[in-house]
């Protein structure tokens, strides 16, 4: 309310374009904007400027180019996977196996088919998000054509046991998905080793821009279109391309994964200045997520008996960006299903906030909010009928 | 998406807090969905002197609670039950349709205190169509 | 090959971005760049930067904000308004009207659909690519539960009679989506006035961003969402909203929309002094699509014995850009199906060249038009082994 | 998507033209799908001496008309029997996957030409196995 500083921590909702990409991006809006179906000069340089972003998606996780296809975001991406799959594959089989802990864009897919006919697993993690093999094993039948299980979760930011689920997938011969989202830039992915089949991105959670992403599809999974239309990406994502949107994210997944250990040492050292802070300072704090396993810009904490809503507000006041798990803040009924999924009761899973760090946050920043943040949190508490001092 | 009067009730909350032997207590919601309101009465020939809450809730929820408090203060029994949740949100210069829920919660949380007064008092409760506790958040559109 | 001139005729294609327009999204990239679903100040910001560009698209074809839902282009428009209303109505019926001459965001849906056990009825076209109602009303059975024909056709520039259309579908209480990507800023569209329930739009195809485009959906009609996931645009299009893309949308459909009159009458007077030109210089040439109703910018003209890429390719050299229908330009064994399905042989649909054109096209450059194409031509004509001379 | 090689043939082809009186002619596609190109022969002493083309195509059909041209001229006949699409191809710097049937329509147009010469002389046309009528129109990849 005094403070003009603005210190912004939900990059794991969005991030700001870095200079550079936007740099990179911008001679394809005026001058450089043919369409790359184009035989022409014009149209030719656009079509160069794609496959070079498809190559540098490629690199970033181990894959070949041609089994890069941009799409119009993370979910997009994501219902592709899923529906694609599902369509192309009805006459195999019509179980589909994922986690109680995905995003809307695989969770709201997956009841979608299930009223196609299609039946869905979704199997439970532990008290720090982490999958169930066991249980995931032992749902798999002959009828089980998919699994989709998110590398790093948006809200607690626990990072799964990729390589191993991949194993699975692989010996059953059952297409494996990744929603990747949240972990480019974070983790070291390699498709390959990892035996993924198919990996949903999205630009604009590593300072690229929003409404581009991309799905890879191993080379011999056939899936049905979801975008049908002209005879863009190879056959597969109708729609004139959005070539400002893939230059940039071109631009930014060679930005975030090259050096991906050294961005993670600095971001992590930061956020467990900012954790330990938070966990000493102010009493009655749980975190939730993975204690290591877990993104290393991500915090998810949750402060007994105060809402979320009126926190993320108190903390908009002083310029502080986070977000909260909070059904106050969602106008839906329950809180955020992850942190239900994780066994969080309801008011405690109101109480949640996530303060997820990026390149551009400093020690200063962490320590701002390390001073604004448990005055916040006690007048809160002060006003809270659940709160006896 | 709120308004300023209600970013300044929420920011600059009236009447927080507990009043001690009240003369009547009224509180509403549930912690499994979130919201909780309670408001303490002090009533004096009929009039409420003083009245104080706690909230746990949203922006909105806090803000109705100051403003709803702000409203009755001063005023008589009757003149306090019939405010409605419509009078609060409007006096905040309106509400977002999904949080419109959060105004009811400061309605029955008064109607609550103003019953458990007239009960101490060996009145007879006045009867309320709605009930408050229910599960009341709602998915706008 | 020797001149510098660069004369850009590939409007329908795509076009750049207006110096405005990029202007006015430039913000929303670096700094204005929070997700409009947060409920912190920058969210905030991002939110009524959504909603204003939303007004904006509302009013450019008489439709409420609350209608408008932004998509990831045209192609996502067309795929969700077709596949929404087939999942969303199946009980009520599985057979769909369109056209012959659609777009294949359109075509192949369809062919989707058919598969998935719906009907399609793809009505015909007379000589001038217009619509033929008595087989439309004819092709409605008691199971028709929706209509889909373009309000302009992207190749030969035809306009449909959609207020006739829109007149016969409400009669019988069949949705009526039109795919008004090619329409946009060249003709007055009222949804309500026509009776329009469905319209998609891409912003590229009128000096906006690539990537981003809207479907409007009166109220009331209920479809499937096409692609699920999280609550935005009301819960019926999932993903981070493309800010910076929206904002470039709303810019761009008002400046597109403020004077279509004058705009056309610029553009038509242009275009005419390059067709006139065209049929007076060059023998054995026709032109395709209606003589009048037909887009204010589009040319489509064949010329007899030769193949339209090397058209396009010696154009290029200089420094023209076009397009043609020809098959061996899109690797396909046919040529432009809408060129078919108004009687062209093929051998005459492989010499076809539409030029397209747009707000910084001036009399110099159909002069210059004027002056290379007929050389090219002849040129092409001179190695045909189906030209005597 | 074309190579230097193949624009440079395609803006300046070679041999374009009629041979007056040609000792063989040979014509291959049909315009019904788009591609024609018609070779022309001028043979003495089984030695190619001269060779025209007219080609309806597209860029690469121009191009390998031309590259086909000169790679036959002054050759003998068996040696143009020989030459394969693909060697024209290559000559061209190599071609998109889509276009490589464009440069079988060279080939064909070379060995109906060498046939018809060879009918005209009372000799018996060399076997081919294709048939380079056929629609030839392919989507890569
Ligand atoms: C008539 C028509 N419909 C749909 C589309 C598809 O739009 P987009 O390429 O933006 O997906 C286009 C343009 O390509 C078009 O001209
Ligand atoms: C894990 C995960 N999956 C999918 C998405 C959807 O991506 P987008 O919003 O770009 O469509 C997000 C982000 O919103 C995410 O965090
Ligand atoms: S108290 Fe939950 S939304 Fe207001
Ligand atoms: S001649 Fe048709 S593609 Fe080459």
């Amino acid at each position: 309310m005094d403070s003009k500083r603005i210190v912004y921590m939900d990059h794991a909702a969005t991030t700001y374009v870095k200079p550079e990409v936007l740099e990179a991006m911008l001679p394809y809006f005026t001058e450089q904007f043919g369409n790359p179906s184009s035989v022409y000069t014009l149209g030719r340089k656009s079509r160069s400027a794609i496959e070079e972003a498809r190559e540098k998606v490629a690199k970033a996780i181990g894959a070949l180019p041609e089994e890069i296809y941009f799409t119009g975001g993370g979910s997009e991406a994501d219902n592709w996977a899923i529906k694609g799959a599902a369509f192309a594959n009805r006459a195999k089989g019509n179980h589909i196996i994922t986690s109680k802990i995905e995003h809307h864009a695989i969770l709201n897919t997956c009841e979608f088919l299930e009223k196609q006919g299609f039946e869905v697993t979704y199997v439970s993690v532990d008290e720090n998000g982490v999958i169930d093999l066991e249980e995931l094993k032992n749902s798999i039948t002959d009828k089980t054509i998919l699994i989709s299980i998110m590398f790093a979760n948006n809200e607690i930011g626990t990072i799964q046991p990729i390589e191993e689920i991949g194993r699975i997938a692989k010996e059953r011969g059952i297409i494996f998905h990744t929603d990747a989202v949240q972990a480019i830039g974070n983790v070291e992915i390699n498709v390959k080793d990892m035996n993924i089949d198919m990996l949903s991105l999205a630009a604009h959670k590593f300072y690229g821009p929003k409404g581009v992403g991309a799905l890879y599809v191993r080379k011999g999974i056939r899936i049905e279109n979801l975008i049908h239309g002209g005879g863009q990406e190879r056959k597969r994502r109708g729609g004139t391309e959005n070539l400002p949107g893939i230059v940039g994210l071109g631009k930014a997944i060679e930005l975030a994964t090259a050096d991906i250990e050294g961005h993670n040492a600095r971001i992590r050292a930061l956020r467990d200045r900012l954790l330990n802070g938070i966990l000493e300072k102010i009493p009655y704090t749980k975190l939730n997520g993975h204690p290591e396993k877990r993104l290393p810009g991500n915090i998810n904490v949750s402060f007994k008996f105060i809402e979320g809503e009126g926190l993320l507000l108190l903390l908009d006041q002083s310029g502080i960006y986070g977000s909260t798990g909070s059904a106050c803040s969602s106008g839906s009924l329950d809180p955020s299903h992850v942190l239900l999924a994780i066994g969080l009761p309801h008011e405690i899973a109101h109480g949640s906030l996530r303060l997820s760090l990026g390149d551009k946050n400093t020690e200063e920043d962490v320590d701002y909010v390390l001073d604004v943040l448990p005055k916040i949190v006690q007048r809160l508490r002060d006003m809270s009928p659940l709160y006896e001092n | 998406m709120y308004s300023d009067k209600v970013m300044d009730h929420f920011m600059n909350p009236r009447n927080v807090g507990e009043i001690e032997n009240a003369d009547g207590i009224g509180e509403v919601g549930n912690p499994k969905c979130g919201d909780i309101m309670r408001i303490y009465l002090d009533v004096e020939d009929n009039i409420i002197k003083d009245v104080k809450f706690k909230t746990f809730g949203c922006g909105a929820a806090i803000a109705s609670s100051s403003m709803a408090t702000e409203l009755i203060k001063g005023k008589t029994l009757e003149e306090a039950w019939r405010l409605t949740n419509k009078a609060v949100a409007e006096a905040l210069g309106g509400l977002p349709a999904i949080k419109m829920h959060c105004s009811v919660l400061a309605e029955g949380a008064i109607h609550k205190a103003i019953n458990d007064y007239r009960i101490k008092h060996g009145l007879e409760p006045w009867k309320d169509d709605k009930n408050y506790d229910d599960d009341h958040h709602d998915i706008g559109e």
